[in-house]
């Protein structure tokens, strides 16, 4: 029994309610508050890594108040560690510890309630990604949601973040209450909560309507989550309006934690039902790559520097999705590589967009455009940390996506190739445009949208703007995340070491002998083989073709009006997105009608394909 | 009675969603989500349920007494403190965003869109 | 356990009365949640909501789950719509 | 999109959720048929583990007690966010007519007796019932939330002032905090003692059904109902005087 299981969810959360307690002690010594609260993500972090190289010989488990099972029969909470969900964890934890070192200088002025939440919102998503317990799963998401919604609020006299932080609590409750009614449907069929136990208990019969549909509500909250379309429309109203440090965490792995929870409740419970049915693989890559698609489009014509960003998650989101709906070894461990790899570099961008907002108090690439020359380090960061987002060798994202185009190839789905640069082209070239405009100077500064300049006004008021100097407890997260997702890649067996992972991750048979018995059997039963994992051509190629193709794009995008083709009238990207722009209306009702059809219509599908 | 409190169930999640969807306050709108979240008690307690068996509280009668099912009574309980947690946030934002915006109606708190 | 006690009987009710009973309370809540939704009066949607609330706390009970119910009755009919009338007051005031 | 547009799409969207939903549903084995295992095994396990005769109570505090631990940070985060959220609002200048605000409470005599006769049995109430927890039907969250309503009563009572002194903020929140860490620092006990956390490690006493009987599950259900009722104290006094600002504002 390891008892850092327990320790990487209850010191967060001690600590928060330490630090509350202490409150009017700790209110005039902010700077107490700001260590306790690095000190403790930091030693949280280091647990996480600790464990996920402990788990790499054999999954770990950890049976609260020591009731293991009888009779392999669960009857407490346990979690379950292997290498993916540890490393997923101390990712958060990573970021966490980047965000608040980062918010050191950041705000002027912080209560104690922003350390406590950040520190119950990393507790949750440790809990959320270790629990091997359905129910206390929905117990983590929900501590995760519900620290999330406040923090989007956190600066509340702007009606912006109001109506984001409304926004993304409704649909994501709305989302979370599906998730529970298919846990209670399925406890009704197997009266069990835990997974490993339910997966053993529904394994081995033929999968009828109620299994579909507990499988369809339970991962409908983690779509809405991880921004799937069409359950995305929460994540632009609340990443733009939240404090930036919080946009790291939302960006960088909240989202991928809602795609984790869909990959661990169809591994861990209804993989041996379902079968891996070719309609899975449909309904799932048709998901990602529309998801990619929609998110790639929208970030390109997106000038509120925030709001780009979070539509370069959506997109991100639909690759990461790409990679687990083909159901090999290999497009999870790519799946895997590419959510490191972009949480990395995606935080450091977004630090930087917290620091242009710290010196020059406005995310608007129109208005920036030049003013950004004066932020040299920064400007180097950014561009690099967007270089990482186009996937260009050797930051690990262009591992991730080559291992997982790789994969679609091997199953003759090679369009998804196609699918991915061309998207990676799309976010990438606007990502880098706005690089170049904003700290660079070049070409011309994008056409002022009148309706967007009105909603990038309000950015002012959670840094104090107009600072001379960034300070380093700003820049050097920034630059420590950026060579961090550059050294990822150099990690020596990263692909054979993240397939034996993916493998045993995907091994359900493993997973209930690890959990009911206590036994390790390695026995890998899945349906695909593991694959080739070294550096291939074809990954090189891939990824630096996206990079040099967002390169060009964003030198096009720059120098449109100078070109002599097309000049009037017609700015790239407005006019292919305007229709489409309508279902991004904010306003929540609309919001949950999307839902409500996206599941009846996935739901249809499941239906009509498994059974 | 074979499936009929499951019906019900589907009725309360539907009819929650309606109102969630057609909603013009705030106000109301939380409350719709509030029925939204109380088809999963029914719904909760409704697969636990055995009938003829007594509640699970051994305290006056023989512990081998057929008892309905503990555990979905402690997920409702769980689940009953979770929607107190989040309707008070819910109300907090709306407080705010009435102040923000003067209306509480979903169509015109738009700042943000596109 | 003392051994008076454990020869006690637990009185049970009669299996086409609990029927009778849980049938009925289903009905009424799904009419509940119906008007809950339906009225969009706020003050008279929490005075729904209250009662509403106390239908689930008898299905509970029938349910045999006295500990939900009495959640549910804290939570549902008195503190939930404490909540939502002082939103309301602070709201309405304004509006005036 | 339109009001009339968007309650198409939702009819026709929710046609077939309900649809797919009830396909689903029909599969369960039947209302009244639960079939098990896990509740069969804690119904025959719990009384001789933890001592005591409420099972509802030993699954929330011991068997699935880490789940309770997320869920009191849940409302401890909830009380946070509102506190964040509402505080922002209050501005020097509302401060000053808050505080002329406190002097004239808006409650007829008739409310204020029998609040004040109610105040007392309440509070009697809600302890018994957080302290009963492994007993009977009831808890420390049940607890919790009648003692807030013994709170809110004597806001009713006196006057908001009263209501102010009875939890002063800083207090109030400290409480809140103990309650959680409480909670989660029992736990912590175990792990001390090298045992998995939450493990009940007090003794359990001698019979089942005693107040002090079933070692931690008595502890941790006491702070359950401290957290629980300060942290809807918490809630309620802000929003409560939110409403006292606005009320000296139309005057």
């Amino acid at each position: 029994m390891d008892q850092l299981l327990a320790l990487v969810v209850v010191v967060p959360l001690l600590m928060a309610a330490t630090i509350c307690a202490l409150n009017p002690l700790l209110r005039s010594n902010r700077r107490v508050l700001d260590a306790a609260a690095i000190v403790t993500s930091a030693a949280v972090a280091v647990m996480l890594i600790v464990i996920m190289f402990r788990t790499v010989p054999g999954d770990a488990t950890y049976w609260f108040a020591g009731f293991r099972p009888a009779h392999h029969v669960a009857i407490g909470i346990d979690f379950a560690v292997g290498p993916l969900s540890a490393g997923l964890a101390s990712l958060a934890a990573i970021l966490v510890t980047a965000s608040t070192i980062f918010s050191w200088r950041y705000f002027e002025q912080v209560g104690v309630y922003y350390h406590a939440l950040m520190l119950t919102f990393l507790a949750g998503m440790t809990g959320f990604c270790l629990t091997g317990d359905v129910f206390d799963l929905f117990v983590w998401f929900e501590l995760m949601g519900v620290s999330a919604y406040a923090l989007t609020a956190y600066r509340p006299e702007e009606r912006g973040s109001l109506q984001g932080a409304l926004n993304f609590a409704i649909t994501n409750s709305v989302g979370a209450y599906l998730t529970l009614s298919g846990i209670a449907v399925i406890y009704g069929r197997t009266g069990a909560l835990n997974m490993a136990q339910i997966g053993r208990d529904l394994g081995g019969h033929r999968p009828d309507g109620l299994v579909v549909v507990a499988f369809l509500l339970i991962i409908t909250g983690f779509l809405i989550k991880g921004s799937i379309v069409p359950f995305h429309f929460w994540l632009a109203d609340a990443h733009a309006v939240a404090p930036t440090p919080v946009c790291v965490l939302f960006s960088g792995v909240m989202v991928e934690l809602g795609l984790y929870g869909v990959a661990r409740v169809y591994w861990s419970m209804f993989a041996g039902a379902l079968g891996h049915h070719a309609a899975i693989t449909g309904v799932f890559l048709t998901l990602g790559i529309l998801t990619t698609i929609v998110g790639a489009l929208f970030c390109f014509r997106e000038r509120h520097v925030k709001r780009l960003l979070a539509f370069s998650t959506i997109s991100h989101a639909g690759m990461f999705l790409t990679g687990f709906a083909l159901l090999t070894p290999l497009g999870l461990a790519g799946a895997a590589v590419y959510v490191a790899g972009h949480a990395l570099v995606k935080a450091a961008l977004f630090l930087c967009v917290g620091i242009v907002l710290h010196r020059l108090g406005s995310v608007n690439e129109t208005w920036l455009h030049g003013r950004g020359r004066a932020l040299r380090w920064t400007g180097v960061v950014f561009t690099l940390a967007a270089l990482g987002l186009a996937d260009l060798p050797p930051f690990a994202t262009f591992l991730g996506k080559g291992w997982t185009e790789a994969s679609g190839a091997a199953r003759g789905l090679d369009w998804i190739t196609a699918v991915l640069v061309a998207s990676s082209i799309l976010v990438g070239g606007a990502v880098l445009r706005v690089a170049g405009g904003v700290f660079y100077g070049l070409g011309d500064p994008p056409s002022e949208d009148l309706e967007e300049a009105e909603e990038s006004s309000e950015e002012t008021s959670e840094t104090e703007a107009g600072k001379d100097r960034t300070p380093l407890s700003m820049i050097i997260p920034a630059t420590v995340l950026t060579m961090a997702g550059f050294a990822l890649a150099f990690w020596p067996h990263l692909g054979a070491d993240v397939q034996a992972a993916a493998v045993r991750f995907q091994d359900q048979a493993g997973y209930n002998a690890t959990v009911l018995s206590g036994t390790h059997i390695t026995h890998p039963v899945a349906p695909f083989r593991s694959e080739k994992t070294g550096v291939t051509v074809a990954d090189v190629l891939s990824g630096a073709g996206s990079a040099v193709g967002g390169l060009i794009l964003a030198f096009v995008a720059l120098y449109w009006r100078r070109l002599p083709v097309l000049r009037r009238g017609f700015e790239p990207g407005t006019g292919l997105v305007r229709p489409i722009r309508r279902f991004q209306s904010g306003v929540v009702n609309d919001y949950i009608t999307w839902i409500v059809l996206g599941v009846a219509c996935l739901g249809g599908v499941l239906a009509f394909s498994i059974r | 009675m074979h499936v009929f409190p499951f019906v019900v169930v589907a009725w309360i999640l539907a009819v929650g969603l309606y109102g969630i969807v057609t909603s013009r306050h705030l106000v109301h709108q939380i409350v719709c989500l509030i029925v939204v979240q109380s088809s999963t008690y029914v719904l909760l307690l409704g697969v636990g349920y055995r009938t003829g068996a007594v509640a699970p509280y051994f305290f006056d009668i023989p512990g081998r007494t057929p008892a309905v099912d503990p555990v979905v009574q402690a997920l409702a309980l769980t689940d009953v403190v979770v929607e107190a947690a989040v309707t008070a946030l819910l109300l907090a934002f709306a407080v705010q965003a009435h102040k923000r915006f003067g209306t509480l109606d979903p169509q015109e708190l738009v700042q943000l869109k596109g | 356990m003392n051994p008076a006690l454990a020869v006690v009987t637990p009185y049970t009710v009669p299996a086409g009365l609990m029927d009778a009973l849980q049938v009925t309370v289903l009905v009424l809540i799904a009419a509940g949640a119906t008007a809950v939704v339906v009225i969009r009066e706020p003050v008279r949607q929490v005075i729904a909501l209250s009662a509403y609330g106390v239908l689930l706390a008898v299905l509970f009970l029938a349910f045999q789950a006295p500990d939900v119910t009495l959640s549910e009755l804290t939570v549902g009919s008195v503190v939930l719509p404490m909540l939502l009338l002082l939103t309301l007051a602070k709201v309405r005031r304004r509006e005036k | 999109m339109t009001p009339a547009l968007r309650r198409w799409i939702f009819l026709a969207g929710a046609a077939g959720l309900v649809a797919f939903y009830l396909w689903g549903l029909v599969g369960l084995p039947g209302f009244g048929d639960y079939p098990g295992p896990y509740g069969d095994i804690i119904n025959r396990i719990a009384v001789g583990q933890t001592n005591a005769t409420g099972v509802v109570s030993a699954v929330n505090f011991e068997y699935r007690g880490i789940d309770t631990v997320g869920e009191e940070f849940i409302l401890f985060v909830a009380a946070a966010g509102v506190s964040v959220v509402l505080r922002h609002l209050r501005s020097e200048r509302e401060r000053e007519a808050l505080d002329e605000a406190r002097e004239a409470p808006p409650t007829s005599d008739a409310v204020r007796y029998v609040a004040l006769i109610l105040t007392g049995p309440i509070v009697v109430f809600g302890w018994w019932l957080a302290s009963h927890a492994q007993t009977s039907p009831s808890g420390g969250f049940q607890g919790g939330v009648v003692l807030t309503t013994a709170f809110v009563l004597i806001y009713l009572a006196g006057q908001f002032l009263a209501f102010q002194r009875i939890s002063p903020t800083d207090l109030t929140e400290a409480v809140e905090a103990v309650g959680a860490g409480g909670f989660a620092a029992v736990g912590v006990g175990a792990v001390a003692l090298g045992l998995a956390y939450l493990t009940n490690f007090l003794p359990l006493g001698s019979t089942p059904g005693g107040v002090f009987s079933s070692g931690t599950i008595a502890l941790i259900s006491f702070f359950v109902g401290i957290e629980v009722a300060a942290a809807f104290v918490l809630i309620v006094g802000e929003l409560v005087e939110q409403t006292l600002l606005v009320r000296e504002g139309t005057k």
